[in-house]
């Protein structure tokens, strides 16, 4: 509890401990304001916890580094209460006095009174099994963006190869589950182009025989100027494909084939390939639309949370991918938007009522 | 008052002259002097003796000049600033004047980071416009730097280099109109091949009038191969050489001949040019191509004048 | 400020041979500017002076220090013990402090560890170019208030010589002319005409060459 | 205290700032050249003012201007640069005739009434660089009502559609709806000429050559940085990236604030920017200023002290500082830190030739040699490797004989300690740093890297091997990389020793 008592002695609850939850509390708790998170998972961290660096020779500014100092700073942080492995039950009250029944992990229950809440549950990945036609699942070389993270985060380059040395083309498809009318997600995700491009570097890095293909509609922006970023790629022997692929089948031989359009060709070619990394889209968390009912949420046309009244009014506030598709760095600045925007609020109403 | 040299009565009686330089030995060796100097013995006007060229060691200018000179040739001695001072340019100038060199190329030196002393210390203790200044003074004034009187003063015809590429072209300008105030009354210029470019900057002489108060003389080095060519226009500073000029040489079957004809071709340019008051060749160690230029460039014979 | 320089280590590694307890001495004015001299180096001479030491079994022994001046009794004074215990003192101070140490401590054994360069300034971190020739007799009304004495490699007086190309000195590219920069001055400033003039030769004798070899400060001397 | 900001730009982006500033109540002043379109008591605009320079530290820093009546100065709590970017033509509209026009010079074209009008009209985005989503937005937007208004034949070529923002992925979809044909061409394969009264654009579409017969081309216009800009990051002390635009290249700049504390840039002149990013710029940079001043705390924990008696006023922390964090004192004959600007990094202290400026905490030890055989030692940036250790506890995992010390920044490093270490007997001193780009002090780990490189040299004088001093780039995310590159270096200690 808070010392200045009175009118702003309770906190704010942070419902998920994501990028965006965190640096909200970060920075709640540098001005003193008592956090509370809860996160349905086991750990905090969200999704971003399991990125790793992609430095090549380079830092390649994929922003890892900035979430390090989050996570450093918000465990064993005396003003914030971390509750793992827990769910929002229910929410009742106004601005500056809710009531939150929280379950436990342990399964008990528990209220806590905040006077500002922050839902900020991120989003979950498209579900690439709407897309069995990629064969994600059934072929062990189909991957996604975060198997790939996965190899990446346990790299030891010199000792334990992070992808298998036999394979010699890899694809990148992008816009899978984005930008796609019938599949009900006609927004773009905006993070998978920058994303796949500095994967690519990174691999193409420690394993420069790899020949890489990208299947794309439209390169997004990737920081820069992109013509540079591509001359610089395609100078390395990085290969872009105007084109969305239609299927990949597994060969004769055990490879992979794409199967896409050739505009020059006007016709549709099989490609082999020994690896595919599709880039799946961003979704609205799967549990958008309980959390939307526990705090009267609305969403906006993509599914995405969205907030109903003025924040300052209602003292909910949204923050990070629950929003919609942002990168890691965007997500940290909305993040400590809100949380600046609640310490001027706390101020002002700290100051009105006499306390500071 | 003594007579005037050679060159200068060639100069004031209004024929184009012709000059040439003979790089002194690296050794005391007189035969190779008299031997260069017989090559030129009635093509040119006077033969530049160099001193201590690109400050490498040789036979000093005066010395050297003064055996040319027993040879039937007049010289031009050429003195640095670079490793004397006041006192030992003043002597070495009365001691020129008694050998009879009448003569003088007043030059700053180049650096002797150039050459194979770079330990030495230099000296400049004046600057080439002091010097001119220097020798004047003591011809014209009877004095030395320090005022004291000279009872027989040297008598020399005092020259100084020109520079027609350098840059900014006003600057050098003005450092060539104070040689002309300090005493200069010829010029020889860096070695031209870009005509064009030596034609702007002869037009621009002419705007100062400076080729009413001198005689200026285009400097030449006739040209060789096309690799020496190139090497020159990488190397040598102030030298600017057109590309054309490298690829006509490049795709030449005979690139002496060629290198003749386009060295006669400069000539032939330059002698149009309004101002030029003559032609200073420096052959680079060839002084045995010195003849046949001046006799294919219609300059031979050269004129006998009356030394007044 | 007078520009010095490290002198390489080997070199002084190999001048500090015959002595068993080295005073390493920064000097805290014009070396210390310079980067050259102040207590960084000295510290890190000393580190190498011991390391060295040990790598080829030598019993040495190297202790540092840094006064305000070394070209300065009384800053000298202060370190008169530390002076005494020492076999030999390596000085990093420029040639002034070096010989002040040789004449306040006459039977200690000096040693240079400072190449003095020039009189000059910073023109960018850690670049130093000369400025001052400390001719005694300063020319810079006429020359734009850029010196040709220090800043032409012939020191000419009048104008540049023929090998100057782009602006650049002849003698290294890395250079400005100069004439060049005092052109562009004059020029700039609208005092083109002082160009023009010409110089006499220069009476060298306030400052170089047997010239001032003393200086009284009239009213302060004694 | 009432606070008071100092904008620079009288633009959209500075409007948007001082805007943003008022509205959590504090004030600003802004300095630009023309009018300026508020008009609020909160907000002072010099019109004709341009900055000189700027002295103090956040919270105080005195800026002088240059003004008609001569030089000013005013005490700023903090300063916005919002100079926004130059719009210029792109390079096609040179050779395109009179029929092109610029999507700056559209607007008033549909504006005018009596306009022939053309009935084929195309639209080029990305013709000299690709064109970012604020591009996209405006180009689409104008061709729709291009095709509203005039009813003609519209079509759209472009490299990319940048549509990350939602808005402009619907406006592309609602442009094809309404008629608009997009057509992507293929890099370098676009040519616009004249000819007779049309003008020909034609290109490849990745299938075939194609030339459309065009009465009128509207070509985007590039973003540029602005003339001051170099001008202006070196009066504030701030960086500058590789196109030319406010802010450095590294992930710790990402935002609006900057290198300097207290000093923001928001906007098109950190980069191409559509105005919802700068809206965002300026409400967030608006509560950072705010929240900071209201408490007003050092940065780091430890801060670079001076000792007067040593400092010797040779200026080479003050051009070091990658912070601002340095200045000449007004009244001692020393150098003086502002506390609230420095970070701690200790660059300073590492470069300081008198030996004047100590951190405290500076090469903490994480873990003393007990065994009594030291072989390799290795300095951890605080920001990097620290961090990586920490993250696995690996300090556990390490062998014998490796000595851990922490660095605030690898560029705090001074070469006399490491001849200490080399003394003390380790073989080999491991420099763990951050990557380049990637120093959250700027150019710390690439200062150290000079002064490595040189120490190098020395040593290798001294018959000393090179490989003695080793420096790796590593990052905190990265633990097995870190642990990876600390076996590797120790292991090939004892390489050498076989051999």
């Amino acid at each position: 509890m808070n010392s200045l008592g009175g009118v702003c002695v309770r906190g704010v609850l942070i419902v998920g401990g994501g990028i965006s939850g965190c640096t909200a509390a970060d920075m709640l708790a540098q001005s003193h304001i008592p956090v509370y998170i809860v996160d349905k998972s086991k750990n905090i961290g969200g999704k971003a916890i399991n990125y790793g660096c992609k430095a090549t020779d380079t830092c390649l500014k994929c922003n890892m580094c900035l979430t390090q100092d989050i996570w450093q700073n918000v465990n064993d942080n005396r003003y914030i209460d971390i509750m793992t492995g827990a769910d929002v039950l229910s929410c009742q009250g106004d601005k500056g006095d809710y009531r939150v029944m929280i379950r436990l992990e342990d399964g008990l229950e528990r209220e806590i009174n905040v006077s500002y809440i922050i839902v900020a549950i991120g989003f979950q990945p498209y579900d690439l099994k709407n897309k069995g036609f990629f064969g994600y699942g059934l072929y062990k070389n189909v991957l996604d963006g975060l198997d790939v993270e996965q190899l990446l985060k346990q790299r030891t380059p010199e000792t334990l190869p992070f992808i298998n040395p036999s394979i010699k083309k890899l694809a990148f498809l992008q816009c899978v589950g984005s930008r796609d009318v019938q599949d009900k997600a006609p927004y773009c995700s905006k993070v998978c182009c920058a994303y796949a491009l500095r994967m690519g570097q990174t691999i193409h890095h420690y394993y420069p025989n790899i020949e890489i293909t990208y299947f794309y509609m439209d390169i997004q922006e990737v920081g820069g100027v992109f013509s540079d970023y591509y001359d610089r790629l395609v100078g390395n022997g990085f290969k872009f494909v105007l084109s969305r692929p239609v299927m990949v089948e597994e060969a004769e031989d055990g490879g992979l084939e794409v199967i896409h359009e050739d505009l020059a060709k006007a016709s549709v070619v099989r490609e082999k390939f020994d690896m595919v990394i599709l880039s799946q889209g961003i979704r609205p968390a799967d549990d958008v639309d309980y959390i939307a009912d526990v705090f009267d949420l609305g969403y906006d046309a993509n599914g995405f949370l969205k907030g109903i009244g003025r924040w300052s009014e209602t003292g909910i506030y949204l923050a990070g991918t629950a929003k919609g598709p942002m990168n890691i760095a965007d997500s940290m600045a909305d993040a400590r938007r809100v949380a600046m925007e609640i310490i001027t609020d706390y101020r002002t109403a700290a100051i009105a009522s006499g306390v500071m | 008052m003594t007579a005037l040299s050679h060159l200068q009565s060639v100069l004031e009686q209004g024929h184009f002259a012709v000059t040439a330089e003979i790089g002194p030995p690296m050794s005391a060796n007189v035969n190779l002097i008299r031997q260069k100097a017989g090559y030129y013995n009635g093509y040119v006007d006077a033969a530049n003796i160099t001193d201590n060229q690109s400050a490498v060691v040789c036979m000093s200018s005066i010395a050297t000049a003064a055996i040319v000179q027993q040879e039937g040739v007049e010289t031009v001695f050429q003195m640095t600033c670079r490793d004397r001072n006041r006192i030992a340019l003043q002597s070495d100038i009365l001691g020129a004047a008694g050998l009879g060199l009448k003569n003088l190329l007043c030059l700053s030196g180049d650096h002797q980071s150039f050459g194979n002393d770079p330990q030495a210390k230099n000296v400049y203790d004046l600057d080439s416009i002091q010097l001119i200044h220097t020798v004047k003074g003591m011809r014209d004034d009877k004095r030395f730097i320090n005022g004291k009187e000279i009872k027989t003063e040297p008598q020399v015809f005092i020259g100084a280099a020109a520079h027609p590429f350098a840059q900014p072209t006003e600057l050098y300008l003005i450092s060539m109109g104070k040689k002309i105030a300090a005493g200069a009354q010829f010029f020889q210029t860096q070695a031209i091949f870009d005509v064009e470019g030596f034609g702007n900057w002869m037009k621009a002489v002419r705007g100062m009038g400076y080729h009413k108060q001198t005689y200026i003389l285009a400097g030449i080095i006739p040209i060789k191969t096309a690799r020496s060519l190139k090497i020159m226009n990488d190397t040598v500073a102030g030298i600017r050489i057109p590309p054309d000029l490298i690829k006509r040489m490049d795709s030449a079957d005979n690139q002496e001949e060629e290198g003749m004809r386009i060295t006669l071709e400069i000539i032939e340019a330059v002698r149009k040019i309004d101002g030029v008051a003559g032609i200073h060749l420096m052959p680079v160690s060839s002084e045995q191509i010195t003849p046949a230029v001046v006799e294919r460039a219609g300059l031979y014979p050269r004129p006998q004048v009356e030394v007044q | 400020m007078i520009v010095g320089q490290e002198k390489p280590v080997t070199e002084l590694l190999d001048m500090i041979k015959p002595y068993k307890r080295v005073l390493v001495l920064g000097c805290g004015t014009c070396t210390t500017v310079s980067l050259a001299g102040g207590q960084k180096e000295a510290e890190f001479m000393s580190a190498l002076i011991k390391l060295n030491a040990a790598k080829t079994g030598q019993d040495v022994t190297a202790t540092t220090e840094t006064v305000k001046r070394q070209c300065e009794w009384e800053f000298l004074d202060d370190i008169a013990d530390l002076i005494e215990q020492a076999d030999a003192v390596l000085s990093f101070a420029c040639g002034v402090g070096i010989q002040a140490i040789a004449e306040r401590y006459p039977d200690k054994v000096v040693l240079p560890g400072v190449n003095t360069k020039f009189m000059g300034m910073p023109i960018e971190t850690g670049v130093f170019q000369v400025r001052c020739a400390g001719c005694g007799n300063c020319i810079l009304d006429k020359r734009g208030g850029i010196c040709p004495i220090a800043r032409c490699s012939k020191s000419l007086l009048n104008g540049p010589c023929g090998g100057a190309e782009d602006g650049k000195c002849e003698v290294n590219p890395e250079i400005d002319c100069a004439w060049y920069l005092i052109y562009n001055r004059l020029k700039a400033i609208g005092r083109l005409d002082d160009m023009k003039q010409f110089f006499e030769p220069k009476d060298w004798s306030y400052g170089r060459d047997g010239g001032a070899r003393k200086l009284r400060k009239e009213g302060i001397a004694l | 205290m009432q606070h008071r900001i100092l904008i620079i730009g009288n633009g959209d982006d500075a409007a948007m700032a001082a805007r943003a500033v008022v509205a959590v109540g504090m004030e600003a002043l802004v300095i630009g050249e023309g009018a300026f379109p508020i008009a609020d008591d909160r907000v002072t605009y010099k019109d004709g003012w341009t900055l000189k320079h700027i002295e103090g530290q956040i919270g105080a820093f005195e800026a002088v201007f240059d003004t008609s009546d001569g030089e000013q100065t005013e005490t700023v709590s903090s300063i916005i640069a919002a100079t926004g970017a130059d719009m210029v033509p792109c390079s096609l509209m040179n050779s395109a005739g009179d029929k092109a026009v610029s999507f700056k010079d559209l607007p008033a074209l549909l504006n005018a009434k009596e306009y022939t009008l053309p009935m084929a009209v195309v639209f080029i985005q990305d013709a000299d660089v690709d064109d970012g989503q604020w591009v996209s937005a405006i180009g689409i937007n104008l061709a729709r009502q291009v095709r509203k208004m005039w009813g003609c034949d519209v079509y759209y070529l472009c490299r990319f559609i940048r549509g990350s923002h939602f808005e402009v992925e619907n406006a592309y979809r609602m442009a094809r709806a309404e008629g608009v044909v997009f057509i992507k061409y293929s890099k370098d394969s676009l040519a616009v000429m004249p000819a007779e009264g049309k003008t020909t654009v034609s290109f490849n579409d990745y299938t075939q050559e194609i030339s459309i017969q065009a009465d009128m081309v509207v070509m985007s216009d590039v973003l540029k940085p602005q003339t001051q800009t170099s001008s202006l990051t070196q009066k504030l002390g701030i960086g500058i990236n590789h196109e030319g635009f406010f802010q450095y290249d590294n992930a710790y700049y990402p935002f609006t604030a900057t290198n300097r504390r207290g000093v923001y840039v928001i906007g098109a002149c950190k980069g191409p920017a559509g105005l919802n990013d700068v809206s965002g710029d300026a409400a967030y940079t608006a509560l950072d200023i705010k929240i900071q001043l209201d408490e007003l705390r050092p940065i780091a924990d430890v801060i670079a002290e001076i000792n007067l008696f040593k400092c010797s006023l040779c200026l080479t922390c003050l051009r070091f500082c990658p912070h601002g964090a340095l200045h000449v004192s007004d009244d001692m004959p020393s150098m003086v830190v502002y506390d609230m600007a420095c970070q701690g990094c200790g660059i300073c202290g590492a470069v300081c030739p008198a030996e004047a400026i100590n951190l405290a905490d500076n090469g903490k030890a994480l873990m003393k040699e007990s065994s009594g055989q030291k072989r390799l030692k290795v300095y951890c940036c605080k920001n990097s490797a620290k961090k990586a250790l920490d993250a696995i506890n690996m300090v556990a995992q390490l062998p014998q004989g490796v000595e851990l010390a922490e660095m605030p920044c690898s560029g705090s490093i001074k070469p006399e300690e490491l001849v200490n270490d080399i003394y003390a007997g380790f073989q080999r001193i491991l420099i763990l740093a951050c990557y380049s780009d990637a120093c959250r002090h700027v150019n710390g780990n690439a200062d150290m890297r000079r002064q490595m490189k040189a120490l190098q040299d020395t040593l290798a004088d001294m018959g000393i091997a090179r490989d003695s001093i080793v420096v790796m780039d590593v990052a905190g995310p990265s633990s097995d990389d870190v642990l990876e590159k600390i076996n590797s270096a120790y292991n090939a200690i004892g390489l050498e020793v076989a051999l």
